[in-house]
């Protein structure tokens, strides 16, 4: 049964954020601020640059509100002027990237202003923007949400989401892809990636996948296969996946944005698991200066190793 | 031909990656010691463990592997002090991916062989050689490999007969 | 020629036409995605929701191998694929702005360079265009000129009419021999009132002062802003029905592999990325703006045609919500 | 277009027995880029070598690949030659057929086809080799050497006789370090002061030595052959140039009551002092915590006193900074204590042994300066409580050592061997007194150690009782030890005047943070963690640093010693060159592709990754990347196995060669 | 969650306290009411095994503490333990399944409940020092124990073994003296505070009892302690009912009261000789307690 969940908090966060940027802007803590700001489409929202305080007005914050923005601050950064501090917006799973980007050097926390959202949940890519947040339009990633009032940020608007118990589909999948046989489960990631037609869209939006060259885009030597064929397509996810084993927070924009409705969050939930019970390991609740990948320990499992 | 015979006739592909100092020494050992085991095996040398990227398995199986071996030196044998224990946190999560896209990790074998366990090489490479033989050919990638998009697919004879043909 | 063809027999002739041997492309579900391709059987056929992909993978695969190579000791063998072998298709319920961007592509296809490979498919292919009863508010069809009931690229056109059915009219030789094929199956039309089409609600582009506008403003601060939130992946072009760029890869190891021709879009960063490492759409505002001048100016001023056929995929599955009619209505309006 | 020459060697038969080499050479003749192919008896051969070169000559071969034993049997040979015939070494390479295919298979045609397989591939791969200059790193031909112990005197010593100057940084106002403690020596039992000094004075008038006591390291840069090395020379108040030496400060000093830690707390010293009179340099220092001049701004006698005016109380902290090549680390041990730890800590305190608060109950350096003829009781075994002569005394092994329970897992070696020596100088010093060992297991190896140990017993008369103490407890004047004899299985009680504890041997403190500044390992304990245990013990992971004495691990005298010449030999081997030569199969970084995650760092066990900023003409910063420092890289790989885009890569396994390979199945 | 300031436990008394320490268990129950501190017995709990059951059969002892922890799961708060053996047992039981998965797969499934490890097993002793607080027993203290000198006896259960019980420093506790330090008593330096009192074997070897807590009873003698406390009924046991035998042996005499660490504290805290049952001792406390007005 279909029950709606209460968003009614996101009018006062709104007016909280743009009091907030337009100070911030004004007082020049900030060169830009990155956040959400209402699009063409009825009730949809984008990301947006600021760097005007009377622009402050155009932010909002809606259950639209579903990108990232923390891939502004990597591969898009460049194109950001980089003229000094920048405020974002960040929900807290977007919050949780940042502290990896800040585990991994590519940001470094006194050069951000950090807004956090308290978030009951945004929709999810099969919804429409108009749409209102339910039980059913919410995003797969927000029933298993761990971090809906982010924590660290220099500025959060006081509000309490409130949140009903929604069951957590992601572990449930999992669970019943992993209880198949192995041919099973390769037929169905076969129909999967089949779809795939490598418009990189899962990699662009993902702000781990900072690299400048990708080792896909690579052809001395070719790692992969880099046309949109199922062979290519199948190593291209198993070389991200792996990629972003303990990296990974679960932001799922790689899976929102997919055009081919492939379930990419999967992977990246599957590996988060096998860290947490291999080495007890989540990514982005502190910044941790070696991830689970890039350090050991002596007595590390080996049960699989003869 | 029947199952049984197809089986016997069939001669897996095993792709060995290993390490210089203690896996390939330990290969040369089992042959300056006259041991035998199957001719299936392909070594290919490392300095260590620590420089096998996950992605030379999976390209390996995309080769026409039917099944792959990774051996280096035992935990604090490591030449380069810790190369070995940044590979197995690397294979350990590697192989559960590999296993959740369902590859059979039956084909996937990892071990530790030192320098002077030539019997243990052999022993190795013997049960993959034999386990893989049993479970057949790799045909995932393979078919994999001949898949097209719909609209780019040609169905000419000479394609026909080499999908048939695993 | 106007006939009637009861929903019904719509569907025996789908199977017909799969009996007889010719590759019948429609929308179907792949793996729960709605996407053209060919069917296996007539009921597979899912015509309320757009595909995701556009039509024009029928003539211009995703992907396709142009040539291959063997080495055998210091002796290289090149085999050609040959279009000869390409099926008789019939695309079934093509979108107006899925058929319309068809011929748009025959402009450039058979300028210079013949394209064996687009135009042996175009000849093998029957188009059956469907007219649209619903759009969303990314639809924007009638802002670049055409509607929801156009039949521009379609030989048959099948207009959905009350109390079901369709009524079609017939606007080639293939559109009618495709009829006289299957005379049986159609009736003469029963004068039953063609449901309303579709009301995109975006306004009209005024694509001459667009263009005017992009004639003399390839170099413009705006472009940053317009671009500023891409992140330079390929999803708008990949679903656009008129986007054509394609890249041509080898693929393979030292003794044998394939040449192949796959899709490329002017979001990659390695897209015009010359040998010499030089780029001359270094960022990505440089190569937002060729996709707009591609489909608003160049196309136009090569092929007077306009890249664009109001289809909306690029708006509803931009990752950063970029919406290509807001852009090009404000630029009509500078 | 490469033109590849591919050899067979038969290895006399051991090959062509079980392969068919002339086939092998036919039909790898016609992989693509091979050039030239043929067979021979013995590659390996002088006749093998000419065949090889004139082939590179005559043939303009590109590369090489030559088919024959495994490469850890001839590749150097191959390399050589191909490098005399004008072709870059590294542009050959070995197919193994010998261990790897003929020794092992039996079957002639499965055999043939293997080795086929292996050839074209090292065909494949040799393709993607590039020439590998050899590289080579400047040596700076001085030494520093970490701790004035005997192990540091010893390995500062042995490079400055070679010729080679040495800096050699002491923490403590002398140097002698513990041996100057100890009274005799285990197994001669000949004074430690006699065979100690005259070196610590060879080490102060050596000419080729500069000596920094009252010193320690700030900071270290540099790989090895160049290293700069920051030293803070603490300010000692007393001017070390214009110091005779005669002590008139010392005697006149009016705060005496000072605990003398170099005699364990039983003697006083002044405030001014040298820490014993050996010292070297026998140079005054002021304990500024304890000086009454320092704490209150009154007093100044001592610089009153001095004639020649050397007494400074200005005097400040000096940075030196001093450019070496190589680093000898011998910063020694420090002793277990049995009192209280803090909480959380693991390592514990003995609470069943008093938590140290028993006065008779002394730890074994506490009874070397007792049984020490300069010590605070001139040799006297006397109990600290009431200076009364012990009649029974009990010793007690492994306290702290070989204890899980305590932190402490290891054995700590010395104290079996010191202990036995302690029942001797009890009993030479108190005949009528009784010495009682409760120990666990007595281990002597080394030359002559078990003899020695026999001795105490059969010869010293001490009592040796195989068991654990569970408890001492102060009964009056007496110290009752309650243990057991698992030899009989009984449990004992002696009531003991005086109880000596042979206590953990235990890195120094600060062992770890001085690691950190050096960029080597260290294990659980904090001991430095040597390269490799069996066959580079003396070396640190980190080239150019290298381990002398009880920093490593417990050892008894000669043992660090011994390693301390090691050390000492190996910088000369390092020093030996104008220039380090090293393989060229290091890391290099593409810096086009680096985005600076430094992932490769974090993995790195030779520390050998560096940031590096990237900037543009006009200088702003554009962005920092890794960069490999070819002189520290041991070349194993594993940054690029993990850096995610592949901006690392190791020469001589490069993705592209080892791609090569597998696309050649 | 409760207030820190409001502390409510599960109790365990185990066999002894409904048996032979009836007084231990009387003291308790009195003592914690007074401080207003809650105790539940835990709803049909039984043996812990007590110290013969772990030499016959590990898996036996260990299921049958698991089981205790898991029914104490049903009650809320930590779970408050009076007797030593009691003690040790639980805290052990959690050590052992804590770190070998196997035995507690086995367990758990001789159980066929999950055995809950992360819940806290907290002896008195714990409970007065830390959780109530010295300074908060001093201000509950009615009549100050001033003049009694006590010999704390530890035994070899409360603290032992090393990492397991965590309750204080394994070799040379202070907890105890704390404890009474704070009611106003004065506590003696002596020696055989950790030593073995025999335990069990006052069953089965009772010369073994007589000789080991006759070192006791004659150390704390010399340390000039007017009696003894403990905080275990086995200890208790041969201390006070052997105390008779053992002066006969030796030929001594002691008259050393033993008491349990409730009797004393609730003296302290002003409750009535009744309420602390001192009636049950056998060596009779009641000459030593008018001497120095504390009945």
């Amino acid at each position: 049964m279909t029950n709606t969940i209460d968003t009614s908090i996101y009018v006062a966060i709104t007016e909280a954020i743009q009091g907030e940027v337009r100070r911030i802007l004004s007082e020049g803590n900030v060169s830009a601020v990155i956040g959400y700001a209402a699009a063409r489409r009825k009730g949809s929202a984008q990301p947006t640059v600021i760097v005007q305080p009377d622009d402050a007005e155009k932010l909002i914050f809606s259950a639209a509100c579903v990108n990232n923005l923390a891939v502004y601050l990597t591969k898009a950064k460049k194109e950001i002027p980089k003229t000094g501090k920048i405020g974002i917006v960040v929900k807290g799973c977007d919050l949780k990237a940042l502290v990896g980007l800040m585990g991994e050097s590519q940001l470094k926390r006194e050069d951000l202003y950090l807004i956090g959202v308290p978030c009951a949940g945004v929709l999810a890519s099969t919804a429409q923007p108009a749409q209102p947040l339910t039980s059913d339009t919410i995003a797969p990633k927000c029933r298993e949400c761990d971090a809906r009032l982010p924590t660290g940020c220099d500025f959060v608007p006081d509000q309490q989401p409130v949140i009903p118990e929604l069951e957590r589909r992601y572990s449930a999948e999992i669970a019943r892809l992993e209880a198949m046989p192995p041919a099973e489960r390769w037929a169905y990631w076969k129909e999967q990636f089949k779809k795939c037609i490598k418009c990189y869209a899962c990699r662009q939006v993902c702000p781990f996948c900072f690299c400048e060259q990708c080792l896909c885009d690579r052809n001395k030597p070719q790692m992969v296969e880099t046309t949109p064929r199922p062979a290519g397509n199948a190593a291209w996810h198993i070389v991200r996946g792996m990629h972003l084993a303990g990296r990974c927070a679960g932001c799922a924009e790689c899976e929102r944005v997919c055009p081919m409705d492939i379930p990419l969050n999967l992977l990246n939930r599957k590996m988060a698991k096998e860290l947490k019970e291999l080495y007890n390991y989540e990514a982005g609740f502190e910044m941790q200066e070696k991830g689970p990948l890039a350090t050991y320990d002596e007595k590390d499992d080996q049960s699989f190793i003869k | 031909m029947p199952m049984e015979e197809q089986m016997h006739s069939f001669e897996p592909k095993i792709i060995a990656f290993v390490c210089t100092w203690c896996t390939y020494a330990g290969a040369d050992l089992a042959g300056t010691s006259r041991m035998q085991y199957p001719a299936n095996v392909r070594v290919l040398k490392f300095p260590c463990t620590g420089r096998i990227d996950p992605v030379f398995i999976l390209k390996a199986f995309q080769q026409g592997a039917d099944g792959v071996l990774v051996s280096g030196c035992h935990p604090g044998d490591c030449h380069y002090i810790a190369g070995n224990f940044h590979a197995r946190r690397r294979f350990a999560v590697f192989r559960k991916l590999l296993e959740f896209v369902g590859v059979d990790l039956g084909r996937l074998q990892f071990s530790w062989v030192s320098a002077a366990e030539g019997g243990k090489w052999v022993e190795m490479v013997t049960d993959l050689t034999e386990r893989v033989r049993g479970m057949g050919p790799m045909r995932d990638f393979e078919e994999l490999a001949l898949e097209e998009q719909w609209s780019g697919a040609i169905t000419t004879p000479e394609l026909q007969e080499a999908y048939d043909s695993i | 020629m106007q006939k009637y063809l009861s929903q019904q027999n719509f569907i025996a002739l789908l199977s017909k036409l799969i009996s007889d041997g010719k590759r019948v492309v429609a929308p179907r579900l792949d793996a729960g995605t709605p996407l053209y391709g060919p069917l296996a059987d007539s009921a597979g056929i899912v015509l309320d929701q757009l595909p995701r992909r556009s039509a024009k993978e029928t003539f211009f695969p995703v992907c396709e191998d142009i040539m291959s190579y063997d080495k055998v000791g210091q002796q290289v063998t090149l085999t050609n694929v040959t279009p000869a072998s390409f099926p008789e298709t019939i695309l079934v319920g093509g979108r107006p702005c899925d058929a319309a961007a068809i011929p748009v592509l025959d402009a450039v296809f058979s300028w210079d360079y013949k394209d064996e490979f687009f135009l042996e498919r175009r000849r093998k292919t029957t188009i059956i265009g469907l007219s649209c009863t619903q759009a969303d508010d990314a639809c924007f069809c009638t802002a670049v000129g055409l509607s929801p009931a156009d039949h521009k690229g379609s030989d048959l056109f099948l207009t959905p009419v009350e109390g079901g059915g369709y009524a079609c009219e017939t606007f080639t030789e293939k559109g009618e021999a495709l009829v006289n094929g299957n005379r049986d199956l159609f009736a003469e039309p029963n004068g039953a009132q063609a449901l309303p089409p579709a009301e995109p609600q975006v306004e009209k582009f005024d694509l001459k002062k667009v263009k005017a506008w992009l004639d003399d403003h390839f170099e413009d601060s705006a472009w940053d802003g317009i671009a500023v939130r891409c992140v330079g992946c390929g999803a708008c072009a990949f679903l656009c029905p008129a986007c054509h760029c394609f890249d041509i890869v080898d693929e393979g190891t030292e003794k044998t592999g394939k040449r192949r021709k796959c899709w490329d879009a002017c979001g990659f960063w390695k897209f015009t990325h010359h040998a010499s490492g030089h780029n001359p759409r270094d960022l990505q505002p440089k190569r937002y703006r060729n996709r707009i001048m591609h489909k608003f100016k160049y196309y136009d001023d090569k092929f007077g045609q306009t890249l664009c056929t109001g289809c909306g995929r690029c708006i509803r599955f931009c990752p950063v919500g970029i919406d290509i009619a807001t852009i090009v209505s404000e630029i009509g309006k500078k | 277009m490469s033109r590849i020459g591919v050899f067979i060697c038969h290895c006399g038969e051991n090959i062509s027995r079980t392969v068919d080499v002339e086939r092998v050479a036919a039909l790898v003749g016609t992989l693509p880029g091979v050039a030239f192919s043929t067979d021979y008896k013995y590659m390996c051969s002088d006749p093998g070598q000419g065949l090889l070169k004139k082939a590179i000559q005559e043939q303009r071969l590109s590369h090489v690949v030559v088919a024959a034993c495994s490469p850890r049997m001839h590749e150097k040979t191959f390399r050589k030659a191909v490098e005399s015939a004008g072709l870059n070494p590294f542009l050959c390479e070995m197919a193994n057929i010998r261990e790897h295919c003929s020794w092992v298979h039996e079957d002639r045609d499965e055999a043939t086809a293997k080795a086929v397989e292996i050839v074209g591939m090292m065909v494949e791969r040799v393709k993607k080799n590039r020439v590998l200059p050899t590289i080579t790193v400047p040596v700076t031909k001085r030494s520093l050497v970490i701790g004035g112990g005997i192990a540091g005197i010893q390995a500062a010593l042995d490079i400055a006789d070679a010729g080679h100057e040495v800096v050699l940084v002491e923490r403590e106002p002398s140097i002698g370090g513990h041996m100057a403690q100890l009274s005799e020596t285990f197994p001669t039992l000949d004074c430690s002061q006699c065979i100690m000094t005259p070196k610590m004075v060879d080490v102060a008038n050596h000419p080729k030595i500069t000596l920094y006591t009252y010193a320690e390291i700030e900071q270290v840069e540099g790989y090895i052959g160049n290293f700069q090395v920051t030293v803070r020379k603490k300010a000692r108040s007393v001017d070390e140039d214009k110091c005779t030496g005669c002590g008139v400060c010392m005697t006149k000093c009016p705060q005496k009551k000072i605990p003398n830690t170099f005699d364990r707390n039983l003697g006083m010293r002044p405030a001014i002092y040298v820490p014993f009179p050996q010292a070297v340099p026998n140079t005054p220092v002021i304990d500024r915590e304890n000086c009454t001049k320092f704490k209150t701004g009154k007093c100044g006698v001592c610089q009153k006193v001095c004639g020649p005016g050397a007494v400074d109380y200005e005097q400040e902290d000096q940075l030196i900074v001093e450019p070496v090549g190589a680093i000898v680390v011998a910063t020694g041990f420090d002793l277990y204590s049995i009192e209280e730890k803090p909480k959380g800590s693991p390592i514990k305190g003995y609470g069943e042994f008093g938590h140290g608060k028993i006065p008779d109950v002394i730890d074994g350096m506490t009874f070397e300066r007792l049984a020490s003829a300069s010590g605070p009781t001139g040799g006297k075994i006397l109990r600290p409580s009431d200076g009364r002569e012990p009649k029974q005394i009990v010793f007690i092994q492994c306290v702290g050592s070989r204890a899980r329970e305590k932190g402490i897992s290891y054995c700590s070696k010395i104290c079996c061997m010191y202990t036995a020596k302690h029942t001797m100088l009890y009993h030479h010093k108190v005949h009528d007194g009784q010495a009682y060992v409760f120990f666990m297991d007595a281990r002597t190896p080394g030359k002559s150690y078990d003899e020695f140990w026999r001795r105490s017993i059969e010869e010293e008369e001490a009592v040796y009782i195989r068991g654990m103490v569970s408890r001492l407890y102060q009964k009056g004047d007496k110290i009752v030890v309650m243990g057991s004899d698992i030899a009989v299985g009984v449990q004992v009680e002696i009531e003991a005047d005086m109880v000596v504890l042979a206590t953990a041997v235990q890195p120094q403190k600060g062992a770890d943070t001085l690691a950190q500044k050096l960029g080597i390992s260290y294990d659980k304990y904090h001991f430095y963690s040597e390269a490799h245990a069996k066959l580079r013990p003396v070396e640190c992971a980190t080239a150019g640093i290298y381990l002398a004495g009880a920093c490593q691990g417990p050892k008894d005298i000669p043992d660090t010693v011994s390693q301390a010449s090691a050390a000492a030999a190996k910088v000369m081997t390092l020093f030996a060159k104008d220039k380090l030569e090293r393989e060229p199969i290091v890391a290099r970084v593409r810096e086009a592709g680096c985005v600076g995650c430094f992932y490769c760092q974090k993995v790195c066990p030779y520390g050998a990754v560096e940031e590096k900023e990237i900037r543009d003409r006009q200088g702003n910063l554009v962005k920092v990347v890794a960069y490999v420092n070819p002189g520290v890289c041991g070349g194993c790989g594993t940054c690029q196995a993990t850096c995610p885009s592949k901006s690392v890569e190791l020469d001589g396994y490069t993705d592209e060669q080892i791609v090569a390979m597998i696309e050649a199945l | 969650m409760t207030p820190k300031n409001i502390l409510k436990y599960a109790y365990y008394p185990g066999c002894s306290l409904h048996a032979s320490a009836g007084e231990y268990d009387l003291s308790t129950r009195e003592l914690f009411k007074k401080l207003n501190i809650g105790l539940t017995e835990v709803p049909d709990w039984f043996c812990c095994g007590a110290t013969p059951a772990h030499n016959v059969d590990e898996l036996l002892s260990l299921s049958l503490c698991a089981k205790n922890l898991e029914l104490a799961e049903q009650v809320d708060g930590d779970l408050a333990v009076a007797c030593a053996a009691c003690f040790s047992r639980l805290k052990t039981t959690q050590h052992v399944l804590g770190e070998n998965a196997v035995k507690r797969k086995q367990v758990e499934k001789a159980i066929d409940a999950p055995v809950p490890l992360s819940g806290n097993v907290k002896h008195l002793l714990d409970i007065l020092a830390r959780d109530l607080g010295l300074e908060r027993l001093e201000q509950a203290v009615a009549k100050p124990l001033s003049g009694l000198k006590v010999a704390c006896y530890y035994g070899c259960l409360l603290t032992r073994p090393n990492d397991v019980p965590n309750l204080d420093c394994v070799e040379a506790p202070t907890i105890m003296e704390d404890v009474l330090k704070a009611v106003g008593a004065e506590t003696v330096a002596w020696s055989h505070r950790l030593e073995c009192c025999g335990a069990n074997f006052t069953l089965s070897r009772p010369g073994v009892v007589i000789q080991l807590s006759h070192a006791i009873l004659d150390s704390a003698k010399a340390a000039g302690a007017d009696c003894i406390m403990v905080a275990c009924p086995l200890c208790h046991g041969n201390l006070d009912i052997r105390q008779k035998e053992i002066e006969g042996v030796y030929n001594a005499l002691y008259a050393m009261p033993v008491f349990y660490i409730t009797q004393l504290v609730g003296l302290a805290a002003g409750l009535g000789a009744d309420k602390l049952g001192l009636d049950a001792l056998i060596v009779n406390p009641m000459p030593l307690l008018k001497e120095k007005g504390l009945v």
